[in-house]
């Protein structure tokens, strides 16, 4: 079993060699940015050179055919240089503005927006759901589609207070920033697991299994003459984490699996510290393939907010401003135990001061 | 013992100073009570040891009460013989700890009489603490103090003697009446006053407005804050009085409103009441010009104590607003429908605020038949942990 | 055993009789108040009726001589009518200003200091200590009378920046406010139990002892034959929970005991909310009967923050604006492993973000 | 059934709309690719069940890996043969997610010959993920990667891809070289990258100004954010450019600031820099009037991750500034006495920031050697439960 020609341990490529020209040159010394249009940046560098990019969004999901057809432009336009962001946004970098229309024209016809710059929606950060993951409560393509097809025009414009971060994940593992998001979408289970106790204990291990479980809801038994384990329903919140180590643990449900919605996240330290995203709606039905309840309630968060937000406030900074009673009456959501935290820190988010705005 | 001359170089020492001498106090009634004399030289034990010499209390008290006395024994009872017994009293201080010369002098004859001559006032809880006092005089000294018209306050797993801030009686900011709310509920509660039988203690109490003068918010498991719902009252003139005496409104006043909702320009004060969260501080600094509002009444939070065990809390709100008249029903129904859940669910020496945490405030409000509202909360959950119930309603989240 | 004539049940007598008559007069219909000089209010009524008070510090131990002296005054100078404050200050309730002179001359010779109102230092809430408690790790009134002694000028004046609030107890059950003053001062044990493995099994029961403990830190034992506990020292922090339900764990160490520091605390809800107080010096040696460092670090304390607080900034909110580092910084006092939470919610006092003042 | 004609109502429903559908995307590949086409059907099936239809993976990867590749199997085995197995490679990317058309062909044209022609770019963490190939593919993919000069990325206990913003490669702000950081942190870290042997994952992120484009801060067990110690650099002429041009100063900058640190006269911005928190939020909004200092580095936060199973952390302050100059030694020293600890007595699947939350970080910073600092807590412990050591340090806190 010789590894011998075999390369290994190489690394990523330098991202040297990817660097536009004009890049490289003006390395760490840029001056300035604007955004003159939505989608489009200049870079301006102390020498005086500039770099423009074109931002479109895609699905992330990209069929290498689609790739190509980037890697084409990117020949065309920017000298065969582009990136992709942190939110899955391909950027073209350009250093002669006049194919900035062209280039434009083009991604625009085979489908992919320009925008996501500045106080827009950029493109929503997901993960696999049903496409791949075994662990989803949902689909995350589909759901992210769905929404952003009624957030199209948020994403080619400017006009929000602030910029707002949509992430989506299909399960409690949550891949990616959704705790940390202005709303923040999110695929959950709501029944305990079933157990396959047949396959249980070809498969798993019962006192990993049983240490898995952060409620302790877990409890070795025996089943028809095999260790298994049982779940004390009552003390099971539907993490998966149990599934996660033991395949036999299915908690995926057709019936009760659904979506919850969450508000008020940062990442950046601009203004306020970063923040975790709070919960706005325990459940919504899984709706495939246009979840109508779950974009319903997106686009009423995304206008609420617009309404009613100050330049520069994201949506946890608005929400402190106004308080959270407000904001549950602007919004119309209705407010039930499952908002009051009940988990390992609770008492922190109880209110403990008398600052009310008694108003109603 | 009693008979040598007691020698206290190192309590001495703190007869100097400015400060009013706690060691002179009882030097004060040391000259004509043993007790007091040998708490002196105890306590001078204690200084040269660095430690106390009081040893845990038994189960002491007056017959029918299983609180009101904390019993108290000394490690040197030889030595000190008279204190060997040191059981202090709470009485129950009157709403608001308002006297006349007269009352007081009866407590003090009562104990001269019964007891060591020496007493707190107040202690934390807000009782009248007769200190050290032998088991044998405990009877005595009790039919004497309730033939007086003073009853013993709360000790051990029962409520706690409630107490108040001073409200209406001197306060132009009392948001309703703490005296009469404080009496009437401890009136109403006797018994459980008396006679423990919860998992904890359970304290009440009451101050007039958010500025809290009887640390409610920090130390009771039912903290009662008034407050009001509408517009601050605002005498103009005397807001540009106050500006002409060189108060500076904006850096003072407009500057530290935690919610930026007043604004002055000089002439006028104006202040946006639907974001106004009644923190008091406008009106705490021009007290001539600004007053609560008129729709009057306070909000109920629950479960502040101390560290022990599980980290100290401080009362989160229960109820946002409440009209508080007599004979304030809506608390006396609140308190026995937590008394019920608590009393049932709850573990020994558990408080209601730890008790709460344990089973989830939105188990609680369901048990105890409140609607949850944001108000309780400083935010929504950031876990994504919830137990949803068996069925759940969709129709719920529309 | 018959009660029989034996009165119960009767609870205190009705404050109503104990009121001023101008109080029942004006009784909830007070306008505004006036703090003419320290120590001396006037609470002006809606019908022009005014009433004076004149605030007078206590060591709050008192003989029934000084209650019967004060009791005198109030004859003289206020119809005989007086009240105690919610922190152990005494309260003469006069309606005839020229009493008010005579009355301040006469405390201030019995050694009573008038004071305590406005943005001073109030008399010191306090506990038992060595004059009654058996669980406590110094004395309370000692502590507190040095203490005072070097704040005298505090009390007696108005100029700090806002109301200072002291407090002290004796140990962690902290019969008080300790948790939420400005400047708390804690009796601390810094050792784990001796255990009295004679008395224990008569004394204690084992199961009720060991589920005292909030670290788990107690576990049964047989010692010489007998049904006893012994203590895991690495997880024992000196609560003295155990000491409390059985008399036979020793707390009480003479060598070790000593007090801790604690600041930025408050009640009210004027300007910001409640907070707890946080810890600033972990420990300091017992040192009767004046406890020099503990006095030392009192007064550095209040000085400090005299000096650099805002007009209308409680000791906790003046900390807020200038961060945690810079307290340290300009009080002198080291940063230790021990300022660091590592209790349940530790990691809610870790600082979540980049907002940090980088200067030195 | 590959035969057949794939109907796929459900999914063609998700065509419809402006948004650029991953639907369509799937059908490009569909066109010529079996794996890809059977990926849509068993995606219509998901749509029509509202389920998942795949398995958990078992242990599949590439020869001498312990990481990279993500095992998974279709619970529909019969009816999708071509996506039995339908395995993710993770595959590094460069840093800042650069590429030349050149590269990214080459990566397109090793993935139609080896797997699906299904592709996210990116993966949250960074990685180019290939979606879908079949176990026997595995090695001759990663041959052909390998050769082209690509990598696999972490998955399992082990370093995972290193990721970072765009940073000095485009953006005014940066304040080190997070390009460089990156990469260097990856090829040192290679041999942890691809063979588990910690107890979780770990995660690091480099953005190079507080902004943190790359949510470093959120997703991170080592945070890598950009910062400066000196003042903000400021430029009064665009200052005013902007006020002319309608940026109200006043409004957007002076009263957002988070620490009221910053003037304006109309004329003048005056930055009390010792007050600054260094938010960036003055900087944003005048990007060609402002910048950050010129003596630049990073704060080094640990210990962010996603809830389960302990809850959500958010990285906390371990370093509050280091310079960031090449080969980043500092870096290093840290990342690897934290694993020296985590590994040997970090519990299994326990994050590094739980970790430091159960041992404690006063206990932890002790076996990294490294003092404690009041920038790593918002604040000191309100707990009195304090963990003295055996011999108490009198003169540490004179
Ligand atoms: C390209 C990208 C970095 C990369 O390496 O890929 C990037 C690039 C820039 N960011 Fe960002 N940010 C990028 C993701 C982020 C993220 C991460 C995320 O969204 O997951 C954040 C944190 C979001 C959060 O707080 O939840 C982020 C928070 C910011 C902020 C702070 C915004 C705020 O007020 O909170 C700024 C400043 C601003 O825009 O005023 C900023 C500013 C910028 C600037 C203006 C920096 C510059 O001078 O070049 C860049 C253009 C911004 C724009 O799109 O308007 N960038 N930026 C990322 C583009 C994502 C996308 O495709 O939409
Ligand atoms: C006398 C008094 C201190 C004083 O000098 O003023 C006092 C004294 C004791 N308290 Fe207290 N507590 C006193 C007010 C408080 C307060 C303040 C308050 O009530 O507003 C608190 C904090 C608020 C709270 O309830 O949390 C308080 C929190 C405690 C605790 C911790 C309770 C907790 O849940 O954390 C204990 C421990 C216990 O209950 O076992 C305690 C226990 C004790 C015991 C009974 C000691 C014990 O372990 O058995 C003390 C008897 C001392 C003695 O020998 O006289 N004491 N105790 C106060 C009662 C006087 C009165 O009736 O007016
Ligand atoms: C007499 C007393 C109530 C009682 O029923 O006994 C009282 C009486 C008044 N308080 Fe108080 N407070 C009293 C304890 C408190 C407490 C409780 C405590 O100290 O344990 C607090 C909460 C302290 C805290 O936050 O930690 C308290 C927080 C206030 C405040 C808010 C101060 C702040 O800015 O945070 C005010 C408003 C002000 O002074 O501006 C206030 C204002 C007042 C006023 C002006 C109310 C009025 O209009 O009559 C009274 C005179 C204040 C003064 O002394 O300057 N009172 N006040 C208490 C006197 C204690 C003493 O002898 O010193
Ligand atoms: C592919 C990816 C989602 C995506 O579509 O982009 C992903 C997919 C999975 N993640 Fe993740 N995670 C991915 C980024 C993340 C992130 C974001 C990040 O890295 O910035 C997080 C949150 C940050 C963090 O690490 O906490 C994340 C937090 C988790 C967790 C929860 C970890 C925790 O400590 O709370 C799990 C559960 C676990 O490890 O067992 C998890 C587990 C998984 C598993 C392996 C499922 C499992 O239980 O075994 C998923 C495999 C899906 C599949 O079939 O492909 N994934 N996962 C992301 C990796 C792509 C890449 O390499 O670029
Ligand atoms: S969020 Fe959950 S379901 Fe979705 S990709 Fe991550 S682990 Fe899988
Ligand atoms: S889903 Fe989570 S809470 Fe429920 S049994 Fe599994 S691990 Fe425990
Ligand atoms: S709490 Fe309010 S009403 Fe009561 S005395 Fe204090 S300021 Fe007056
Ligand atoms: S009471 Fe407080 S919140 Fe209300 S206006 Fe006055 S200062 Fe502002
Ligand atoms: S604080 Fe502790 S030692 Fe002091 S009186 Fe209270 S229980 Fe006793
Ligand atoms: S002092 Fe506290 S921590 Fe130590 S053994 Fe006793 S109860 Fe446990
Ligand atoms: S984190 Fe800062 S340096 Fe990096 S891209 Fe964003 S704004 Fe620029
Ligand atoms: S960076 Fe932030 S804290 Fe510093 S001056 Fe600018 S706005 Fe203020």
């Amino acid at each position: 079993m010789a590894v011998a020609q075999r390369k290994t341990d190489i690394g990523p490529p330098d991202y040297r060699q990817f660097l536009h020209p004009v890049i490289k040159k003006n390395y760490g010394k840029w001056k300035y940015h604007e955004i003159p249009e939505p989608g489009v940046m200049v870079h301006v560098a102390e020498s005086g050179d500039r770099i423009y990019t074109v931002r479109a969004g895609t699905p992330r999901l990209l069929s290498i055919e689609s790739i190509r057809l980037f890697a084409d432009l990117a020949d065309r336009y920017s000298g065969g240089y582009l990136r992709w962001t942190s939110r899955h946004n391909v950027e073209f970098l350009l250093d002669d503005p006049k194919n900035i229309e062209p280039l434009k024209k083009e991604l625009n016809d085979h489908g992919y927006p320009i925008g996501g710059t500045g106080n827009s929606i950029s493109s929503i950060v997901h993960t696999q759901g049903w496409v791949h993951c075994h662990s989803s409560a949902s689909d995350a393509s589909g759901v992210v589609k769905a929404v952003m097809d009624q957030l199209y025009e948020r994403f080619t414009t400017m006009d929000l207070p602030a910029k707002l971060r949509v992430a989506y994940a299909c399960c409690l593992n949550m891949c990616g920033a959704v705790h940390c998001s202005d709303i923040a979408i999110l695929g959950v289970h709501t029944k305990p697991p079933t157990i396959n106790h047949e396959d249980l204990p070809k498969m798993c291990e019962v006192p990993t299994l049983v240490s898995s479980c952060p409620t302790g809801a877990i409890r070795p038994a025996t089943v028809d003459g095999k260790q298994s384990v049982e779940v004390e329903d009552e003390q099971c919140m539907y993490c998966g984490n149990c599934y996660t180590v033991c395949p036999a643990m299915q908690i995926n449900n057709a019936e009760s699996d659904g979506i919850s919605i969450w508000v008020g996240g940062k990442v950046s330290n601009a203004r306020t510290e970063p923040k975790f995203s709070k919960l706005a709606i325990p459940y919504l039905p899984n709706n495939p393939p246009r979840w109508p309840e779950v974009v319903d309630a997106v686009v009423n968060l995304v206008e609420v907010y617009a309404k009613h937000a100050r330049k520069h406030e994201r949506m946890g900074e608005w929400i402190e401003r106004i308080g959270w009673p407000r904001f549950f009456e602007l919004t119309g959501i209705p407010f039930t135990k499952y908002h009051i935290d009940d988990f390992k820190h609770a008492g922190e988010t109880f209110k403990r001061s008398t600052h009310l705005k008694h108003t109603h | 013992m009693a008979e040598k001359e007691l020698k206290t170089p190192l309590l001495d020492e703190l007869e100097n100073g400015p400060w009013p001498s706690f060691v002179r106090e009882i030097k004060k009634s040391a000259a004509k009570n043993a007790m007091a004399r040998e708490t002196l030289g105890q306590l001078e034990r204690s200084y040269e040891d660095r430690i106390s010499h009081w040893k845990h209390g038994g189960l002491v008290g007056v017959m029918g009460y299983g609180g009101g006395v904390i019993g108290r024994y000394s490690d040197l009872p030889e030595e000190f013989p008279e204190v060997a017994e040191f059981h202090t009293y709470r009485v129950n201080q009157p709403s608001g700890w308002f006297y006349t010369s007269e009352a007081l002098r009866t407590i003090c004859d009562i104990w001269e009489k019964h007891g060591s001559g020496l007493t707190n006032m107040h202690g934390s809880t807000g009782d009248i603490i007769l200190l050290g006092s032998k088991t044998e005089a405990l009877e005595p000294c009790f039919a004497d103090l309730t033939e007086a018209g003073w009853d013993l306050g709360g000790s051990g797993s029962d409520v706690r003697t409630p107490s108040c801030c001073v409200g209406p009686g001197r306060c132009e900011w009392a948001c309703y009446d703490t005296l009469a709310a404080c009496y009437d509920i401890t009136q109403t509660y006797q018994d459980e006053l008396h006679r423990p039988m919860f998992p904890y203690k359970y304290k009440f109490k009451f101050a007039g407005c958010p500025n809290d003068c009887v640390a409610a918010i920090a130390r009771s498991d039912m903290s009662i804050i008034g407050t009001w719902k509408d517009s601050i009252q605002i005498d103009q003139d005397e807001v540009r009085a106050y500006a002409a005496s060189g108060v500076d409104i904006e850096a003072e006043v407009v500057e530290l409103c935690p919610t930026g909702c007043i604004s002055w320009d000089g002439e006028k004060l104006v202040i946006d009441n639907s974001e106004c969260v009644k923190c008091m501080h406008c009106i705490n600094v021009l007290p001539k010009a600004l007053a609560p509002g008129k729709e009057r009444g306070a909000t109920i939070l629950i479960g502040a104590k101390a560290p022990i065990v599980g980290g100290a809390l401080l009362s989160s709100v229960f109820v946002p607003f409440i009209e508080m008249e007599p004979p304030f029903e809506e608390i006396k129904e609140l308190a026995e429908a937590i008394w019920d859940v608590w009393g049932e669910y709850g573990k020994n020496r558990e408080r209601v605020g730890e008790f709460i945490q344990r089973v989830g405030l939105g188990n609680f409000l369901e048990e105890i038949g409140l609607e949850p509202v944001p108000e309780m909360i400083a935010h929504p959950r950031t876990n994504p942990y919830i137990f949803f119930d068996e069925e759940l309603e969709e129709d719920e989240d529309e």
